[in-house]
């Protein structure tokens, strides 16, 4: 209070003191208290599950803490809703965007703070704000777009505008790079240093420990709803917090022996795709995978990957060009569809694992048979044998540790991780002859990234063809034999894993990304 | 020729008529399910508030007094759904078809407690009515070859409440998507958490749809027993509210095709009435009900050939649970 | 006993024949001081319930209105021998049960003369309910009537729908009804229940002549309502219920036609104006034809054609 | 707290709850009752002795329940899909003109161990068939399936009109309906059957449909829940996305889980035209495919709720049948309110009384946790 102020050091932005919640029987947070000083970066990390969302959804006013206080600038604040937070001058960044998909980038940047019962004179206004916010820090987005139809890169830039436009003094971000690019992150990051310079004070949950020690100030650990750990920035490295985090040491580098390349299993010639709407997505695209071999595909999201997954995994149909999966050709005129690729033992673990990978709606048992739920195995001819789905469930939770081990509980009650874990699980225990991965680790906390990142090596060392999509560039160093980069629906390059490093292929996917926009 | 030309004037003005009640329904439908919140009880409030028009109509004297009844009891029921589906996160359908029901049977319930005659309502006169209009010079511009018959027939003489029937598309466009509340209301029905988060109360906002829905099926039901007639009699909506639905969902749940859709409708029923009986060429007399269902068979048709994929609000149907 | 009657579905107070009945019972009410039981049937089930209870309560006799009852009010009839049963609108063949139909076609040829006497375009209309054999038998004789007075006359004939619906939309029976006046239509004879009501508001704001059915209408819209096509439910109710007070009580099947005075058509105060002595004189010289049989009003049921 | 994963055990969450909440139904319809001058207690005594106070009463509270079984199990069939089939409607008259041109066209050439099945086998077939138009079109064409079922009931309803007037019915016949069947083509009443095994129930329409119906909830329940097609259409109604990625094709669940609707719903034509009319008629379903729609919400979608919910509202025409009988001055229209309340209340305000049961049941649970440790 103004006791604080009195004895001349500024009061910290935010503080939190004792913060309790509760989830039915997770303790979700229990006994948080952080201080965060004006004007400062301070990164939030921990695994999966930890608490974070749950925090910052608190101080956000999404959800109401079951006890404890939340302090701004040193006066206690009673934050029971977002209007509350907002008021409060606290801007978010959500983790899982907050953006009505079907409205137009300028409309989601308005919402709630129109300026204005009509929305023409706030639109204009709104207009020009944006433009000098995309000229200040580098944030253009086509006001008219429909967010929908963006890359998540551009939603991403869209809930940092929204933010900005609202001119908050405490900005949270909630695993904002996720989906960004290098190139992006880096640009998010001088954002950041912007806003920083201004007075913003910025909180920052991430799972990157690069990150973390690239940008923040200060790092509060968390784990298991607790924080464990509160360390300057400078005073600490990538093991120590990555320890802190996980409760165990964690190897930060991967082991990998160099692959022993066999046959051709997926020949892709001259595939293109042309959408519902008559875009071009895919330009044709020629490569071979060949078994025993991890190819990744590098790229900013939105170039195609997700369509070049789609396409191989049977759920789109190639408009000009060829697949050949072993024997079978897939082409416009012999279309596949998913069921008939998972037949030809073709794998895949989906972008978007919320929406493709589960039914939400389902138990964990029901989920992890998703895309196999005619499975001989699974029951008769008819019906499925609960019992042997159960136990499916639980053998693909064991051999991947997904926690809670609670094949019973609701899909979407497990954290990103641990569906993702199951996810990969389930489509590695078929014992595919390729694998499509995309974005395995997004979202994902460090001891997860480990584990995930060994099992698709020893897949590949028992000589699978895989093929892992991933905007991280480190993954993709980290694993693949050799990399393709895609730009704009095209193959623009290839380099082999061992001489790819991250400057050259980042050069590759955005520079001509760059030359493009130029040339349009 | 001069009789297809009249005949075809009076089909016109037909339509308009047959969808006035039809275009109020489907825009109050419109504003509850963009908000998120499935409206099946637009047929109970509107037969509600024909009722309570008919009622205050006959006791007052004044239609207008009536109109303000008929639109406070279509509120209040909105208001019981809001409360059922809103705040207590009940299925929608469910409570529409609960006042669907309740409105069938207490309307009658009370009309006959109160007048006897087994529901019906006093007959009204004239002037306790709201009568068709002749606008001013139509029967002058009548002389006019062509332009003259339209204003006549098509343009004039219809009720006040049709004026605002179409009045009110352009309004509910207009506040739909150029204002504030438009805006937030929209989005709402899309995707409640991001109105949440940006710091605006979802479920007033909800709130705030229902009841100008119940004010538009207000105005319908009123339009139905003191304009188009005299009395209320028991169940009069007659299913007007489902069509009205349908009209909505054909129109995409946007007020300038659901519009269409009711003229639609509207026309299709004017059309079918006067090809009863008339021996149509190369087939001869077709069997009445099956005349009936040519327009129920034409929508069927024109939604399998013409129309694109109709996709409801991303919300709709959610109640909006804000997790404490 | 008291006397029992179970409605049609139409419900006691549909403008039309079940409310005749009601009138009937109301009227033999006032005048013995006798209660009665009523039921108004929902569903198709609720029929045989409905019979059987009434015949446990003791009631006698048991009225059934409509001819949707008949296979209900059989069984039960059988069940109950001692029982005194009454059906309108239909035969049921058993020794307690009287049946009473009525011959609507007459009633009607009677008001479809009237019709095209009055109307001055030559062209008369007509709104039925459903497009059912009852509602063509009454489209039937009120076309043959119309004809007669005016053998250039022509008749449009509308039916509102095919749901239960049909005989509650009021909405309806004003367009239909401005769709026939826009043909030039200016008397309309609906045959529709509560969708009448609709027609004769139609008429009425739009200065064109109407026609009531069943019960008399004529009060509705006076000037209006040229007449109404009355078919005496509410006599026959009465006197089913009277006779078995008074132990005259018959099995057997009583035709209410023209010559029972069963049907007719109604004139008093509200449309003594809109009926010149002419007219009167030719109804009435028609009436005395068709019960000396010199003028034959087609059935509709007996060919299911309306041939005359 | 949020109400969604429940701290309630289930005896409160599908025992007590409910009754609160019909209690609450009762509270507002007493009221009601009140007004007009009739004793709330007598006609709810009346209500509640009328349905299930005798053997005839539960014999027509389970013949109305079996239709609405029938119904419900259609819209929840639809609903696990996805899809909002407001068509039962229709579906359950074409069900019934099924089972009827096939009593009509062999009530006098096969027995009715043989014709009795194919009749219940037709009801099926054309409701299904009348469920599969639409679903086509939503699967191949983009047409909204509520708009045509919607359009489908009507078309049904013409359809019935043209043809009970102008085929099936006898000519000289005034009555809207075919000949009645002959023995061959009628579903035995209930009071029969077990006439057979020497038990002696009154007579009321409920008969063997009643069977069927709860057969269909067996098969219903262990398709939905356990078969592998079951999976699908869940999947596909909760996630249509991932359906698509599990090598589900949409097309095909549509159309199944509506042709299954329809057969269902198509069912109420067994009850209805086999069991109780034994002839065809119009208007016979009287709204038993839109009641349907509450019928399938208040049962969660669920075999089980889906029969509790049907019972209840078989309780509802029945009682509210006998309130009439009973009481003079409750009319038809009084009972329809009533059981619009019933609704309301424990439908649409299910939740209403669940954030109060939760708090006090939380506490009295914490008050013996608390009670026994400080004993122990
Ligand atoms: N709405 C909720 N209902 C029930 N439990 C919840 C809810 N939200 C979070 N939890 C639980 O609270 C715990 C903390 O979740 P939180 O989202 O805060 O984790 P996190 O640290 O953000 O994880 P991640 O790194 O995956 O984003 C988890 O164990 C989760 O199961
Ligand atoms: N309704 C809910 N009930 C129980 N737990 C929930 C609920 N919603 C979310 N959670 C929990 O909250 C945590 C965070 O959820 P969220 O969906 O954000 O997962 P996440 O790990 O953060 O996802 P991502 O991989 O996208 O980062 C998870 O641990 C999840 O178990
Ligand atoms: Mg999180
Ligand atoms: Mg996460």
């Amino acid at each position: 209070m103004t006791a604080a102020a009195s004895n001349g050091a500024p009061p910290p932005a935010i503080e939190l003191v004792g913060i309790n919640k509760r989830f039915g029987s997770v303790q979700a947070n229990r006994d948080v208290s952080l201080r965060v000083e004006k004007g400062t970066i301070h990164g939030i990390i921990g695994e999966n599950g930890a608490g974070k969302s749950t925090l910052m959804s608190i101080v956000y006013g999404f959800y109401e803490a079951d006890s404890g206080e939340i302090r701004i600038d040193g006066q206690k604040v009673n934050i029971r809703s977002s209007a509350a937070a907002i008021a409060a001058g606290i801007g978010m960044v959500h983790q899982h965007f907050m953006l009505v998909e079907s409205f137009t980038v300028l409309e989601n940047v308005m919402l709630g703070a129109e300026g204005g019962a009509m929305l023409k004179e706030g639109a204009s206004k709104a207009r020009t704000e944006l433009l000098r916010l995309g000229t200040e820090f580098g944030l253009t987005v086509d006001p008219d777009a429909r967010v929908g139809d963006l890359p998540v890169g551009d939603q991403q830039r869209v809930e940092i505008l929204k933010a900005l436009f609202r001119h908050c003094s405490i900005l949270i971000l909630d695993e904002p790079t996720g989906v960004l690019t290098p190139q992006e992150t880096d640009q998010l990051f001088r954002i950041l240093a912007a806003l920083k310079a201004r007075g913003v004070t910025v909180l920052l949950i991430t799972h990157k420990l690069k990150e973390v020690l690239a940008i923040t100030d200060h790092v509060t650990v968390m784990r298991g709803g607790e924080v464990v750990a509160d360390r300057r920035t400078a005073d600490t490295n990538a093991n120590e917090l990555a320890e802190l985090m996980v409760g165990r040491k964690v190897r930060l580098e991967l082991e990998k022996t160099p692959a022993a390349i066999r046959a051709v299993e997926l020949a892709v010639d001259a595939l293109s795709l042309v959408d519902e709407r008559g875009v071009t997505r895919l330009h044709d695209i020629s490569f071979n995978l060949h078994a025993g071999e991890i190819v990744g595909i590098a790229g900013v999201s939105g170039n195609g990957q997700s369509e070049l997954l789609e396409t191989l995994a049977g759920i789109r149909t190639p408009s000009r060009g060829s697949i050949r999966l072993r024997d079978t050709v897939i082409s416009a005129d012999s279309p596949s569809d998913p069921a008939a690729m998972r037949a030809l033992g073709l794998a895949h673990v989906p972008e978007d694992r919320h929406r493709l990978g589960i039914v939400t709606g389902f138990p964990a048992w029901e989920s992890a048979v998703l895309g196999y739920q005619r499975d001989p195995k699974l029951g008769g001819r008819f019906l499925l044998n609960r019992n042997a789905m159960t136990g499916r469930c639980e053998e693909l939770m064991q051999g991947f540790d997904v926690r809670p081990l609670q094949p019973q509980l609701g899909s979407s009650k497990f954290s990103g991780g641990n569906q993702q874990k199951l996810i990969l699980a389930r489509e590695m225990a078929c014992q595919p002859r390729v694998l499509l991965v995309g974005q395995p680790t997004r979202g994902v906390d460090i001891g997860a990234i480990e584990f995930i990142h060994r099992e698709i090596v020893a897949l590949r060392d028992r000589g699978v063809a895989i093929l892992l999509v991933s905007v991280e560039l480190d993954e993709i160093l980290a694993l693949a034999d050799r990399v393709l980069v895609m730009n704009q629906g095209r193959i623009v390059g290839e380099i082999a894993g061992k001489d790819a490093d991250e400057r050259q292929l980042g050069l590759m996917m955005t520079g001509s990304a760059e030359q493009q926009r130029a040339a349009s | 020729m001069d009789d297809t030309f009249l005949l075809a004037l009076s089909t016109l003005a037909a339509t308009i008529r047959m969808a006035t009640p039809l275009i109020f329904c489907a825009m109050a439908g419109i504003f509850s399910e963009r908000s998120g919140v499935i409206d099946i009880g637009l047929e109970g409030k509107m037969l509600a508030a024909a009722f309570a028009a008919a009622v205050v109509a006959a006791e007052t004297g004044s239609p207008f007094i009536a109109l303000g009844a008929a639109v406070v009891v279509a509120t209040l029921l909105s208001l019981v759904h809001g409360y059922a589906c809103i705040t207590h996160r009940g299925d929608q359908v469910v409570s529409g078809v609960a006042i669907n029901i309740v409105a069938a049977g207490l309307t009658v319930v009370l009309g006959h407690a109160w007048f006897g005659r087994g529901g019906n309502t006093p007959d009204l006169t004239p002037d306790q009515r709201l009568m068709p209009i002749k606008l001013p010079g139509a029967d002058t511009l009548i002389e006019i070859p062509f332009i003259g018959p339209i204003y006549y027939h098509i343009i004039s003489g219809h009720s006040l409440l049709t004026y605002v029937a179409i009045a009110i598309v352009p309004l509910v466009w207009f506040v739909l998507y150029r204002t504030r509340f438009g805006l937030r209301l929209r989005a709402a029905g899309e995707a409640p958490a991001v109105v949440d988060t940006a710091g605006i109360p979802v479920l007033r906002l909800r709130y705030m749809a229902v009841m100008i829905a119940g004010l538009l099926c207000g105005i319908a039901g009123t339009f139905l027993s003191i304009s188009m007639n005299a009395t209320f009699q028991k169940e009069m909506t007659a299913g007007r509210g489902f069509i009205a639905l349908a009209a909505m969902i054909f129109g995409k749940w946007r007020p300038w095709p659901a519009f269409f859709a009711c003229l639609l409708f509207g026309f299709l029923d004017a059309i079918a009435i006067r090809l009863q009986g008339v021996a149509l060429p190369g087939i001869g007399h077709v069997p009445v009900p099956l005349i009936q269902a040519l327009p129920y068979l034409f929508t069927v048709v024109l939604l399998a050939g013409f129309i694109g994929k109709a996709v409801a609000p991303k919300a709709l149907g959610y109640p909006y649970i804000k997790e404490r | 006993a008291e006397p029992a009657v179970v409605y049609d579905a139409g419900g006691k107070f549909d403008k039309s024949f079940n409310e005749a009945a009601f009138n009937g019972m109301e009227k033999y009410k006032a005048e013995t001081g006798d209660a009665y039981l009523e039921f108004e049937v929902q569903t198709d089930a609720q029929r045989e319930q409905a019979f059987r209870r009434m015949a446990e309560k003791g009631a006698d006799p048991i009225i059934g209105i409509g001819f949707s009852q008949a296979d209900a009010l059989t069984k039960v009839a059988k069940e109950f021998p001692d029982k005194h049963f009454a059906i309108i609108d239909m035969v049921v063949d058993l020794p307690n049960v009287q049946s009473i139909v009525f011959s609507e076609h007459e009633g009607s040829f009677l008001v479809g003369m009237l019709a095209s006497m009055a109307s001055k375009s030559g062209k008369v209309g007509f709104v039925g309910g459903m497009d059912i054999p009852l509602i063509r038998r009454f489209e039937c004789g009120y076309e043959q009537g119309a004809k007669y007075a005016n053998k250039d006359a022509a008749v449009t004939a509308n039916m509102t729908g095919t749901t239960p619906a049909a005989w509650n939309d009021p909405t309806k029976g004003t367009e239909l009804a401005k769709g026939q006046f826009d043909q030039g239509v200016d008397v309309i004879f609906a045959a529709a229940g509560g969708t009448g009501t609709g027609v004769y508001q139609a008429a009425k704001d739009s200065g064109k002549f109407a026609i009531g059915v069943d019960s008399n209408q004529n009060y509705l819209h006076p000037g209006t309502m040229l007449t109404s096509m009355v078919k005496r439910v509410d006599v026959a109710v009465y006197n089913s219920a009277k006779a078995a007070k008074d132990g005259s009580w018959k099995a057997g099947v009583t035709v209410m036609d023209l010559a029972h005075e069963g049907v007719g058509w109604a004139l008093d105060d509200n449309n003594k104006s809109l009926i010149t002595d002419d007219m009167k004189a030719k109804v009435d010289a028609a009436k005395a034809d068709i019960i000396s049989g010199k003028i034959k009003v087609h059935d509709y049921m007996a060919d299911n054609a309306c041939t005359y | 707290m949020s109400a969604r994963p429940s701290q309630l055990p289930r005896w409160i969450e599908i025992g007590l709850l409910p009754i609160i909440n019909v209690l609450m139904a009762l509270v507002v319809a007493g009221l009601i009752l009140w007004t007009i001058g009739a004793n709330p207690f007598e006609a709810i005594a009346i209500l509640v002795e009328g349905a299930f106070g005798s053997g005839y009463g539960w014999g027509y509270t389970l013949y109305y329940a079996t239709s609405f079984i029938f119904t419900g199990l259609a819209v929840s069939v639809a609903f696990h899909a996805g899809l909002f089939n407001i068509g039962g409607e229709g579906q359950a008259y074409i069900g019934g003109l099924g089972a009827g041109v096939v009593a009509l066209a062999f009530d006098n050439l096969l027995p009715a161990p043989v014709l009795v099945p194919l009749a219940i086998l037709a009801a099926a077939a054309f409701g299904a068939a009348w469920a599969i138009v639409p679903a086509y079109l939503q699967a191949y064409r983009g047409s909204h399936i509520v708009i045509t079922t919607i359009m489908f009931n009507f078309l049904a309803a013409a359809l019935m009109v043209y043809l009970l007037v102008d085929v099936f019915r006898d000519p000289g016949q005034m009555s809207t309906q075919s000949r009645t069947f002959t023995e061959n083509a009628t579903l035995p009443e209930m009071a029969t059957a077990f006439g057979w095994v020497g038990i002696k129930i009154s007579s009321t329409p409920l008969n063997l449909s009643l069977v069927w119906a709860l057969i269909c909830c067996v098969l219903v329940e262990i398709f939905i829940w356990r078969s592998r097609l079951g999976y699908e259409i869940r999947a596909t109604g909760l996630a249509p996305r991932a359906a698509i990625y599990a090598g589900i094709k949409p097309a095909r669940v549509v159309i199944i889980a509506m042709a299954i609707s329809g057969a269902l719903a198509g069912s109420v034509g067994v009850n209805e035209i086999l069991g109780v009319q034994h002839r065809l008629l119009l208007e016979f379903v009287a709204g038993a495919g839109f009641t349907g729609i509450a019928v399938a919400l208040m049962g969660r979608n669920h075999p089980f709720g889906i029969v509790l919910a049907s019972l209840l509202f078989g309780a509802l025409y029945q009682g509210g049948a006998e309130l009439a009988f009973e009481i003079p001055t409750i009319t038809r229209e009084m009972i329809i309110t009533i059981q619009g309340l019933i609704i309301l209340f424990s439908g649409a305000l299910a939740y209403m009384n669940r954030p109060w049961v939760e708090r006090l049941y939380l506490r009295l649970v914490a008050a013996k946790a608390q009670g026994a440790s400080s004993h122990g």
